[in-house]
């Protein structure tokens, strides 16, 4: 296994403890970093497996840094509507989930 | 010979518009709008022109030419939907801002603006790219400006709403995501057009067509992953609601048609598509009885919609493994019920924010008394309840028909057992509202009223929704241009 | 409980398909990075991840700027839905304070050197713009106030500025008959420099008003309410 | 340039309603397109008299190219209908003046003549169906104009049994095109081949023969009719039961493969129908208490007899081009008498019934006399039907029976007729008549008493002038159902039988079906609630979703994610497998 599949692999890997925790979670802050966590197995992905066995790959890389700066973006507004949940219902749960 | 019109104006222009009307102060924000409109439509009516003079168009953004860089496509079906954008756009914008002149400010929906114009931007993004990666890019401008317009009112109800919202459109777009590293590393190229040189028998694409099309199907609210929908819809602004239900749900669903003609057909298989079909049918049943339990009027507008998505994916079936005849039946009848779906879902939309706005109460059963004094909200409501129940002329019978016949061409009789019985469970629910108006219950006499604009954006949007069951034969010509199918039906 | 077994079971599955994935998985037909070798000397960068972020794939940066911008937009709606009490953020810590003030003037010189590397090694605006907001993230722990950004109008215009310099550049090229983002070779270095400085601001700016933005912890008498009747 | 012109009324036939329709939507013009309404059946009427049969228009951007044409027979239909539209719209204007509603009324009128019209033109099955749908539900509007509880009812009973006839109609036509060659473009005279031929003939016989068969009044089917007849304000009872439920009969014709091969068993079944209809229906409506539900039965035991006639067709193809015209033939003079009978409602109305003079009893009665037998356009439409009928050949046995039969289904005609006027003394003085309620009337009457006999295009089998020899065999049924009703007025009381009947036996069973899952429900939830998790006296959480979803929707809305995750799984599955 070369290296780059290395990375492949743990961004499976955490890829499936995101999974885990956004689906298993009801509390909308583990939710939330589960997510995150999910994100950056993708990213490991997204840049491990292109250069599996080719070497260097300067195109995922750039996808890698939108995508974060995406995730960054999605983060903060999940931020922003989760406090505002908090302070006009007094839960970190969505209604069903209560 | 003239020159086309480059395509990226079509995003240039809602874009600028967007920040501009972000910069400009708030009392400023709606006559700007109504100002940009023009020239949205100028640049659409000038891309179509185009399309008909020259075909299909590509446009190498930057100047590089994929696979190295981002190319927008423009063939029948991307400026369908961007023409389809610009028009149910600009009526439910003329809604908003009738509605905001009457109330004589429109302070607590001060950013309404800034997030329609990026809406448009996204939607336009989304329709004309034909680059993977640029596809999640805009899915997420898209999925965000959604969950903003939810969120805007700031309510409580809203806030939930807009964070299952999210928490859905992450997910969705995260496991898009996955799959186009997958594609990526498989294929070496992000172009939507060589995806099909990617060999089918590996795991790989396959893996990946899978965690797309979930994440996808999650992002349209196909049956059972639907829950996210109604109380998003059901719960917004009237021209938000009727934006989301229209366009918004039919991005998703247009990048997951165009990502499984693009596969190799070995990839996309049988089994897969069958599913799809299942889910479809599952919703069209579900949302439809859903819709009719529902109290509160626009909640049975938003369950109509999931129930109106599941017939959009009974297309997959009908063109995998099947001949070109059925495969270019349900090509044209799926496009021409997106279309026809799109347009009355609107204007029901709208019509039954006027009936809310007239009765002061979001409740189905304090519609008595209404067909008196708003028939023309309750004729454009039940115009666009024609379309969606499949009744001539309409554009959802038309689509209803096509699809029909692709089934029985191909042999999969149980999805017109699916098409009827939704038509039935349609029909209920639209007569349900339509009822509860005609009923004369205890005398009221104070009904507000909405302005005539608003009346006419929803009667208008209905109407066309029949106008393209009338004349489907020409969108359907223009939507043909650059098939897989070919112009032939 | 079946329910973490259930979902321990279909993550596993999914991670079982997905390493399936990267182990059955066909030899590319296309050699991307070569064509990004070709391409470099008219890029107007050396560095080939900003060469791709900045002119390849700049409509991609575009409309990630613009998703940025949308959760700004989207936190300022939500503000003036429901505006927050007084602001109470600031930390009463005299050793915050006192490393702030030494590591802002450092932190601002390597904001300004990640973005001018950027054009030949790793570096570029978001990461520039990211210890810029930073810098801000620090001074409003401290309790220091960014007063002028109070002003919502110079805000508008700040956050607004590096994607409408994006957008303009782009159309710019598109007028001149070129496509959209064409720059033209001779100028495209000092193009994408220009773009990359506004840019950074406008992010900076939208990352200090997300957290800004996101409200404070607060005792309003409805909340406290809630909560009493939770615990009870 | 006279294909011009045969172009221009056949579009403008249809047209003008939808067009009236449209300015409606224009506030400031509604009053005056409310006026104008009765005026939109002109062109239509002008058509069916002036027009030629052959021709046809076609219109390619209409949904998949719609073509509008005449013939023979569909003329004969137009005929009635827009004579009916016409009379019973200038009655309306007089009838429903000063009327709150009024202006939807018109609105409705619009279209539902529209749909009407443009059925009986459509020679390509889209715009068939497009019209027949648009009749259908616009009538509804039309059925629970006075809003009272009794025309909710009849409404909803109505809208029930629309919808399911709709579907049975598109299914049927759906897979009788399937087996076209272009199956988009499918023509309405190709239907009865590709059915013939089609591998599914008897589903699609099924399909079209009941789903038209709820507009015409097939017995069990019938039951919205004598529920929404008399609810309708008079002239739209009128064209309800005169005209539109012609176009279920028009349905059948149209699509159903006569004259191309033999189906005995059709034909078996269809005359048994038709038989139980014009007996049934006589029975239970000789039993009604006021005069516009015996008219309804009225209509469903004529349609009965029609119905005969059309499973006769279906039994030797010989017979049917013959046949055919004595049906449409019968179908305008039931169509045009009926109507006279139903504006005579609202005529006696205005002064009580026992007030008016005896000339004008016999004008109400006229139209009456026809249609029992012996009279008028009734004679020649019957003469020429009995002549289709005798003229089949390979005839079962019991077919020589046949006149027996029609004849005592004369009597249940003229007892019917016997009742409705005598219900009609009854009447109690109401709204005053206007000049236009007259006109009206009296154009319907006219056209019903006179009309067949006036045109000399339309295809009187028999010939006319009759042969006298048939007189006898007309006039029997009538003297024994005169001497009937003359009894039952002495000796017999009505029998309670209550309007509808069959649909209140089946709202029973519905209700006690609901009452009964309603009543499990609670106890399952008794039941059920011992097992609970939650702490017994635990308060629910006041939920913000409460007002939509049931519990299944909101265990969806809660595991959302494990459901993707599930479904995420079958999906690797189906495509790494499949």
């Amino acid at each position: 296994m070369s290296s780059a599949l290395f990375y492949a692999w743990v961004g499976v890997v955490l890829c499936g403890l995101g999974l885990f925790g956004f689906i298993l979670h009801r509390h909308l802050m583990r939710r939330l970093l589960a997510f995150n966590i999910m994100g950056s197995g993708s990213f490991m992905i997204l840049v491990g497996l292109a250069q599996d066995g080719r070497g260097a790959d300067p195109v995922p890389q750039a996808l890698v840094l939108t995508g974060i700066v995406v995730a960054v973006a999605s983060t903060a507004l999940a931020l922003v509507i989760l406090r505002r949940w908090y302070r006009v219902s007094g839960e970190s749960r969505l209604p069903e989930d209560v | 010979m003239s020159v086309a019109l480059p395509l990226p104006w079509l995003i240039v222009v809602p874009l600028g518009g967007a920040m501009a009307s972000f910069l400009v102060p708030e009392r400023w924000r709606v006559r700007l709008g109504l100002a940009v409109l023009p020239v949205m439509w100028l640049v659409t009516l000038a891309v179509l022109g185009d399309l008909a003079a020259h075909g299909v168009q590509v446009h190498a953004l930057g100047g590089w030419s994929a696979p190295l860089g981002i190319t927008l496509l423009a063939d029948g079906l991307a400026l369908g939907m961007v023409a389809l954008t610009t028009l149910v756009f600009s009526l439910c914008a003329v809604h908003a801002a009738s509605h905001a002149a009457e109330k004589g400010h429109n302070g607590e929906i001060g950013f309404l603006w800034p997030l329609l114009w990026f809406l448009v931007a996204a939607l336009n993004s989304i329709w004309l790219s034909a680059d993977i990666f640029n596809l999640y890019v805009g899915l997420e401008l898209l999925g965000l400006t959604a969950v903003g317009l939810v969120a805007l009112t700031g309510s409580a109800e809203a806030l939930a709403a807009a964070m299952r919202y999210l928490l859905a459109a992450l997910l969705g777009s995260l496991c898009y995501l996955l799959g186009v590293a997958l594609l990526y590393a498989a294929g070496g190229s992000l172009a939507l057009g060589d995806l099909g040189t990617i060999a089918g028998s590996g795991a790989t694409a396959r893996v990946a067509l899978a965690l797309m099309t979930l994440g996808l199907i999650l992002k349209t609210a196909l049956f059972p992953l639907h829950a996210w929908l109604p109380p998003a819809h059901g719960g917004a602004l009237a021209p938000v609601s009727a934006l989301l239900s229209a366009l918004v749900v039919k991005a998703s669903l247009y990048i997951l048609i165009r990502l499984w003609l693009a596969l190799d057909p070995d990839v996309a298989t049988a089994a897969a598509a069958n599913l799809l079909g299942a889910l479809g049918a599952g919703a069209v049943l579900w949302g439809g009885w859903m819709a009719w339990r529902q109290t509160k009027l626009k909640y049975l507008v938003a369950y109509s919609t999931v129930a109106q998505i599941g017939y959009l994916f009974l297309f997959f079936p009908l063109v995998t493994g099947t001949s070109t005849i059925a495969g270019g039946l349900a090509w044209d009848g799926t496009l021409l019920m997106l279309i026809s779906h799109a347009l009355a879902k609107a204007g029901m939309f709208l019509a039954a924010g006027n009936l809310v706005l007239a009765m002061g109460s979001p409740l189905i059963a304090d519609l008595s008394g209404i067909s008196r004094f708003r028939p023309l909200s309750l004729f454009s409501f039940g115009l666009a309840g024609v379309s969606l129940m499949g009744l001539p002329p309409s554009g959802g019978f038309t689509a209803k028909w096509l699809l029909l016949q692709s089934a029985l061409h191909s042999g999969q009789w149980w999805w017109v057992v699916v098409l009827i019985v939704g038509g039935l469970l349609s029909a209920a629910y639209v007569f349900k509202v339509l009822r509860h108006s005609f009923v004369e219950g205890p005398k009221r006499d104070h009904f507000n009223s909405p302005p005539m604009a608003m009346e006419l954006a929803a009667l208008a949007l209905a109407a066309a929704g029949m106008g393209v069951g009338l004349a489907a034969q020409s969108p359907l010509t223009w939507m043909r241009i650059g098939s897989p199918f070919g112009v032939g039906g | 409980m079946s329910r973490k077994l259930l979902a321990a079971l279909l993550s596993l599955t999914v991670t079982l398909a997905l390493s399936l994935a990267l182990i059955d998985r066909p030899l590319p037909t296309e050699d991307l990075p070569a064509r990004v070798g070709q391409a470099m000397q008219s890029s107007g960068v050396a560095h080939p991840v900003t060469a791709v972020l900045l002119n390849f794939r700049s409509y991609d940066t575009l409309l990630e700027v613009g998703v940025l911008l949308i959760a700004v937009v989207v936190a300022l709606a939500l503000r003036e839905a429901q505006p927050d009490g007084p602001d109470r953020m600031g930390l009463d810590n005299p050793l915050l304070r006192a490393i702030t003030a030494w590591l802002m003037p450092l932190m601002l010189m390597v904001s300004g050197y990640l973005l001018w590397a950027g054009s030949t090694r790793p570096g570029g605006a978001f990461q520039a713009g990211a210890v810029l907001a930073a810098c801000g993230v620090l001074l409003r722990l401290c309790g220091t106030g960014l007063s002028w950004l109070e002003q919502p109008w110079r805000l508008r215009a700040g956050l607004a500025l590096g994607p409408l310099v994006f957008l303009a550049a782009g159309t710019a090229t598109m007028l001149a008959g070129a496509s959209f983002l064409a720059y033209p070779e001779p100028l495209a270095g000092s193009l994408i420099l220009f773009i990359e400085l506004n840019l950074m601001v406008s992010i900076a700016l939208a990352l200090i008003s997300l957290f800004r933005l996101a409200p404070p912890q607060s005792d309003s008498p409805h909340f406290a309410d809630r909560r009493r009747s939770r615990r009870e | 340039m006279s294909t011009m012109i045969a172009a221009f009324g056949l579009i403008l036939a249809p047209a003008l309603p939808l067009l009236m329709a449209l300015l409606w939507c224009v506030p400031g013009l509604r009053a005056r397109v409310a006026g104008w309404t009765p005026w939109a059946a002109l062109p239509a009427l002008l058509l069916a008299l002036g027009g030629q049969s052959g021709a046809s228009v076609q219109l390619d951007w209409i949904m998949f190219g719609t073509v509008l044409g005449l013939n023979e027979l569909n003329r004969v239909f137009l005929t009635v209908t827009a004579t009916l539209w016409l009379g019973a719209g200038v009655y309306a204007r007089g009838y429903l003046a000063g009327d709150a509603r009024v202006e939807q009324f018109c609105l409705l009128w619009l279209a539902t003549m529209a749909g009407n019209i443009g059925l009986i033109l459509a020679q390509d099955v889209a715009s068939f169906y497009a019209s027949f749908a648009l009749m259908t539900f616009a009538a509804y509007g039309l059925v629970i104009h006075a809003r009272s509880a009794q025309a909710l009812r009849a409404g909803r009973v109505y809208l029930a049994m629309a919808v399911v006839g709709e579907a049975l109609i598109l299914t049927g036509l759906m897979l009788a095109a399937s087996g076209l060659d272009v199956p988009l473009l499918p023509m309405l005279a190709a239907l009865p081949e590709a059915i013939a031929e089609s591998a599914h003939r008897d589903l699609i016989i099924t399909c079209l023969f009941f789903g038209f068969g709820i507009k015409a009044g097939l017995p069990l089917l019938h039951m919205w009719l004598p529920l929404a007849h008399p609810v309708a304000p008079i002239p739209a009872s009128a064209v309800l039961s005169g005209a539109m439920i012609k176009a279920g009969l028009l349905g059948w014709i149209s699509t159903l493969p006569f004259g191309l091969i033999s189906l005995p068993h059709w034909s078996l079944f269809m005359m048994g129908t038709g038989l139980l209809a014009a007996f049934g229906a006589a029975f239970i409506g000789v039993h009604q208490q006021t005069p516009k539900t015996v008219l309804a039965y009225s209509s469903i035991s004529q349609m009965g007899l029609i119905t005969v006639g059309v499973g006769a067709g279906l039994h030797d193809p010989k017979v049917w081009p013959v046949l055919g015209p004595a049906i449409a033939l019968y179908a305008l003079h039931h169509g045009l008498a009926k109507g006279a009978l139903f504006l005579g409602v609202g005529i006696v109305g205005h002064r009580g019934g026992r007030l008016i003079s005896p000339l004008l009893w016999l004008a109400l009665a006229l139209p009456g006399l026809s249609l029992a037998g012996p009279m008028f356009s009734g004679m020649a439409a019957k003469l020429s039907l009995k002549a289709a009928l005798a003229a089949g050949s390979s005839i079962p046995a019991w077919w020589q029976h046949l006149p027996l039969l029609l004849g005592l289904a004369a009597i249940g005609t003229t007892s019917l007729i016997a009742r409705y006027l005598w219900l009609l003394l009854e009447v109690k003085p109401g709204h005053p008549a206007t000049r236009s309620v007259w006109l009206g009337w009296g154009m319907v009457l006219g056209a019903s008493t006179f009309g067949l006999v006036a045109l000399p295009w339309l295809p009187v089998a028999a010939g006319w002038p009759p042969d006298l020899d048939y007189l006898p065999d007309l006039a029997w049924p009538v003297l024994v159902g005169v001497i009937l009703a003359l009894l039952a007025v002495r000796h017999l009381r009505a029998w309670p039988i209550p309007a509808g009947d069959g649909v209140v036996a089946l709202e029973w069973v519905f209700a006690a079906l609901v009452r009964g899952w309603r009543g499990f429900r609670v106890v399952m939830r008794r039941h059920t609630r011992k097992w609970r998790w939650s702490k017994p006296g635990a308060k629910a959480t006041p939920s913000i979703m409460s007002l939509y979803g049931n519990r299944l929707e909101q265990t969806w809305r809660r595991d959302a994610g494990l459901i993707f995750a599930a479904l995420l799984v079958v999906m690797l599955l189906a495509t790494v497998l499949g």
